[in-house]
């Protein structure tokens, strides 16, 4: 009886979660994210698949494009299905190129299932936070 | 509901003639139950409140992940151990890479070794509180759950500064740990230790002297080191019978053999013993870790391993989770993906006990038997 | 008529106000419209009932967000703060969900004991009510022999819990129903033991008389050491009577999912937790008119003149904090231990005490 | 006691049995007949006393036309481990039970018939514990197919 008083008494540890929001670490894996490369402002990633390949449950997926002079090779589209994903962190580890991170993105409950497969490499982005507030 | 076949049950207390007229009844404790700790569904046959015979119902989670390890690379399988043992999966992740380094002979560096054994016992005080506060919910206690967890959360934000994730962690690699440690993690940990100690002497004091506990746990669900061994039981659950079993010290792996600590062992094999055996764990997981922060070899943490692809043939390694040794046996026919993994859970063989010591009491007392076996149902199922 | 000096007497000492000057206005009132003694009696039956269960619904939406916010506070949390400034129009949110909430009854329930069950439970708590003193004169009835009384009634509780467990057709509810007879009706003997030895020496079985022969001292201290115990095996097995934990078999959530109450849902469940805070308050009113004075002031502090009822409920808070702190402090009881306390250790010991009681008193103090 | 005399003293005892050379633990391949009694030597011999069974699974080879039972032991008295297996053809799968020497096989047996199709003469109670009772197929047979798992098979 005594410690539960004792308990009573001691200020509670909870967080009020809308109002207080918790810091996550630095290394915090929330969801995939391709930020743009702050020297070139373009995306850094070079279709190398290695990624795609690492992925253990298939929810990378690259669209290649033809670039203005017909002959390179462009990222049109670079799939990310958050539906598959389990956060492992693989790809970020077998991108060479440090194209893409994980940035502190927890909040990802959408309403509907569609808007869980995302275009990483938009120019915006889905509301890609900026280099910076990582 | 069909009749259940009656593998180990006991019949009926007869009757005798003027005494009032009874009949057993069939009740479905599970899937959906507060006590069962997730998907396990327990058909208990009563006679009023007393248990008679206990068949449990599995594979609600069942994912196959045996198969599913079929279609993976080596280093992918990693995180899929994250999801067996939930509540250790430092510890599950630490069994399947050491499997793979045992198949290809593969040499972890020193730091990569000490940082394996810190996370496993952090891990392993996480889990134990986290099953304290289960414990004592199951037998009523609700507010012993949150002291439980608050103890948890330092455990679970420093795995968060540590590796990103606050369950499902993937930290281990096979070669070594992902990432090396944060600068104030050595005060953290320290800080943890000294907690835990202070949390656990309150733990006794509110819990393990209250009398009503006493009589909820002493000498319920007792299960013999005989039957224990013949159920292949490990881990909390065996030594709480008595049996002096920790893969730590008996069958050694990683840099256990640095540091002093001993085995708890129980003596009736009671769900008071077994929660025991818990308890001291806890302390000597803090002795373990105050040796292991002290003595923090430097050196790279993961060796350099190119191809993770290990010779065709076969190897069976144990680890000491939480919840008691998880095996892996890995068989691999040298290509880039194994050819059959099977994952030994603790928790099944653990679960394997519960129809024959739970026979014979009460409704009550079958929670409170299931809850001092700490059973894990992703782990059970895989 | 009303003047500012009768609200201020009124509420010093309600009770004096009520059966000296309300009591004969109204049957003059009433004679006036040429109607004689029986309507009188049904005018003031219907008010009580009125001021009850306003009293009951205030005190009921009061205890709901109490026990949510003790319980919180027991377990480092905040509890609930988010409607209204800390938390404070949670019980009317309650309330609103629970009123709108469809009752749904589960098909193969007995539909009559089904929906009977939740009223016999909310009259039970009101009879008992009744007779509580809650201020010199102060109390719906106060008949001369207002223990045996509030003894008899409170069984019947049990009554629409049995009810409740049998008719929803589920083998928890089941459980839980039974488990709560066998427990209400062995709980009913030591508190009925312990409140006769206090009846035993202060001569009367009417509470209010109970309360006034405490002016001088309460009972706890005048009854020594038996007071003490008697005081503690009250305590004890009204916990137990009202099924709140540490002895709370028929609704134990790890066991039995909700006990009794599993499968109710809207106005009906809220008439169970209605009667279940509303027993939580009996016990600690009892307690308090039984052995911490009623609505005597405590003898040291005499000199603040608070009127009777405000000593009255402070003291019942205090005893109903006793009762949340049990609750979250002890793990549940098991049936078989839970009959064993009561039949093996409690009962013997009220006997014993009732048997010190008697001689003393017999022996003249 | 060590691997290599280990080996030698169930030889001495179990000469028609050949031990299979590999790196790691002690190996023997039994036939179904030389099976039971080997098992039943090894749990109550003093000598081997392996009263832990440590893991019981099922490994499917479609090429070899057999499911081999892989029985994982350990003697907690002496520390030894020891691999014991036991070949069912593909076709008709069957094997002796040893549920009653170790309660644990008792699960065990169940989850292999469940996953593999190895029917345990004389199991107390072989029935699925994974999967439904009217589950069709044997999924962790290499030549399981089945429609709904999306993507990979192979």
């Amino acid at each position: 009886m005594r410690i539960t008083l004792r308990e009573f008494l001691s200020r509670d540890v909870t967080q009020q979660y809308p109002e207080e929001r918790w810091m996550q670490a630095e290394r915090f894996r929330g969801r995939v994210d391709m930020p743009l490369d702050p020297v070139t402002g373009a995306h850094k990633c070079t279709l190398c698949m290695m990624c795609v390949r690492a992925c253990p449950n298939g929810s990378l997926e690259i669209v290649q494009g033809k670039g203005a002079d017909g002959k390179t090779r462009i990222l049109e589209k670079y799939i990310y299905k958050l539906s598959t994903c389990t956060l492992c962190g693989l790809c970020v580890e077998a991108c060479n190129f440090d194209a893409i991170r994980m940035n502190h993105d927890y909040e990802t409950a959408t309403y509907d299932r569609q808007a869980l497969t995302l275009i990483l490499n938009e120019p915006a982005g889905p509301e890609t936070q900026e280099e910076g507030e990582r | 509901m069909t009749q259940q076949p009656a593998s180990i049950g006991a019949p009926r207390a007869p009757q005798s003639k003027d005494a009032l007229k009874t009949e057993e009844y069939w009740i479905n404790m599970g899937p959906q139950h507060p006590s069962t700790h997730g998907v396990l569904r327990l058909v208990l046959r009563l006679d009023g409140e007393t248990v008679l015979q206990a068949v449990p119902h599995l594979g609600y989670i069942h994912r196959s992940v045996e198969r599913m390890c079929e279609w993976d690379t080596y280093p992918q399988i990693t995180h899929l151990t994250d999801r067996l043992d939930y509540l250790s999966a430092m510890i599950t992740n630490w069994a399947w890479v050491r499997a793979v380094e045992q198949a290809m002979n593969l040499e972890v560096p020193e730091r990569g070794e000490v940082l394996r054994v810190i996370v496993a016992e952090l891990n392993r005080l996480a889990s134990h509180a986290m099953w304290f506060g289960a414990y004592c919910m199951d037998l009523g206690a609700a507010s012993a759950f949150f002291y439980g967890f608050r103890e948890r959360e330092m455990v679970v934000d420093l795995f968060e500064a540590l590796c990103g994730q606050r369950l499902t962690y993937h930290y281990l690699r096979i070669g070594g740990v992902s990432a090396d440690l944060t600068p104030d993690f050595e005060k953290r940990v320290l800080e943890i230790c000294e907690t835990f100690k202070r949390a656990l002497d309150e733990y006794e004091g509110l819990v393990t002297k209250n009398v009503v506990f006493r009589q909820r746990t002493e000498g319920i669900g007792i299960l013999t080191a005989e039957k224990a061994l013949g159920y292949g039981c490990s881990g909390p659950v065996l030594r709480g019978s008595g049996v002096k079993h920790d893969l730590r010290k008996d069958d050694p792996y990683g840099a256990y053999g640095r540091y002093q600590f001993d085995v708890p062992v129980g003596s009736v094999g009671d769900c008071m013993d077994r929660y025991k055996v818990r308890m001291e764990e806890m302390r000597q997981s803090v002795r373990i870790l105050e040796q292991a922060i002290r003595a923090l070899p430097g050196g790279p943490v993961i060796a350099d391993v190119k191809a993770i692809r290990p010779p065709k043939g076969e190897t069976y390694t144990r680890v000491e989770t939480a919840r008691g040794d998880m095996g892996v046996y890995l068989v691999s026919q040298g290509a880039a993906k194994p050819y059959r993994v099977k994952f030994r859970s603790p928790c099944f063989s653990n679960l394997s006990c519960f129809p024959e010591i739970a026979v014979g009491w009460k409704v009550a007392d079958a929670v409170s038997i299931l809850g001092s076996l700490d059973v894990v149902i992703p782990d059970i199922d895989r | 008529m009303i003047s500012t000096s009768l609200i201020q007497e009124f509420v010093l000492h309600p009770g004096a106000v009520l059966t000296d000057t309300a009591g004969p206005a109204l049957r003059t009132a009433l004679a006036g419209f040429g109607l004689g003694e029986g309507s009188y009696v049904a005018v003031v039956g219907a008010l009580c009932f009125a001021a009850m269960a306003g009293f009951v619904s205030g005190m009921a939406m009061v205890l709901t967000l109490a026990e949510r916010k003790v319980a919180a506070y027991f377990q480092n949390r905040k509890g609930p703060n988010r409607v209204g400034p800390w938390g404070l129009f949670q019980p009317v949110a309650d309330m609103l969900k629970l009123l709108y909430k469809e009752d749904t009854i589960p098909r193969a329930a007995d539909k009559g004991m089904f929906m009977i069950a939740p009223y016999i439970c909310a009259v039970a708590m009101f009879m008992v009510l009744a007779v509580l003193p809650f201020d010199k004169g102060l109390s719906v009835a106060d008949p001369p022999m207002g223990l045996l009384y509030v003894t008899a009634v409170s069984g019947l509780g049990v009554l629409g819990i049995l009810m409740g467990g049998w008719a929803s057709a589920n083998k928890y509810s089941l459980l839980g129903g039974i488990r709560s007879a066998a427990q209400v009706v062995s709980y009913e003997l030591s508190p009925a033991l312990a409140a006769l030895s206090v009846a035993l020496y202060s001569g009367t079985l009417s509470l209010q008389t109970i309360v006034e022969r405490q002016a001088d001292g309460w009972n706890l201290w005048k009854l020594g050491p038996t007071g003490w115990l008697a005081a503690l095996i009250y305590l004890i097995a009204g916990t137990a009577e009202i099924n709140r934990a540490p002895f709370d078999l028929p609704e134990a959530e790890s066991e039995l999912t909700a006990g009794y109450h599993t499968e109710y849902s809207g106005m009906r469940f809220s008439m169970f937790q209605l009667a279940e805070f509303m027993n939580m308050f009996i016990i600690a009113g009892m307690t308090v008119t039984l052995f911490l004075g009623g609505w005597q002031a405590f003898p040291l502090l005499k000199f603040l003149a608070l009127p009777g009822w405000a000593w009255f409920m402070g003291k019942t808070v205090a005893a109903m904090f006793a009762i949340m702190w049990f609750r979250w402090t002890f793990p549940r009881v098991r049936v078989d231990q839970l009959m064993h306390l009561e039949w093996k250790i409690l009962l013997p010991l009220s006997f014993l005490n009732l048997a010190v009681v008697a001689l003393w008193v017999a022996a003249g103090r | 006691m060590e691997k290599a005399a280990l080996v030698e003293a169930i030889k001495a005892s179990f000469p028609e049995l050949t031990p299979v050379e590999s790196g790691g633990l002690p190996e023997f391949k039994v036939s179904a007949e030389a099976f039971r009694p080997l098992m039943e030597r090894l749990r109550s011999d003093p000598s081997f006393a392996f009263d832990y069974p440590m893991d019981m699974t099922a490994v499917d080879w479609p090429d070899a036309g057999v499911i081999t039972c892989v029985y994982h032991l350990y003697s907690l008295t002496h520390g030894h481990k020891l691999v014991v297996k036991l070949d069912a053809l593909r076709s008709a799968p069957h094997a002796p039970t040893v549920a009653d020497l170790w309660p644990a096989c008792d699960w065990f047996e169940r989850e292999v018939y469940d996953l593999f199709g190895v029917v345990f003469d004389r199991h107390p109670d072989l029935r699925r514990i994974l999967l439904t009772d009217d589950w069709v197929g044997f999924p962790l047979r290499k030549d399981y197919r089945d429609s709904r798992i999306a993507g990979k098979t192979n």
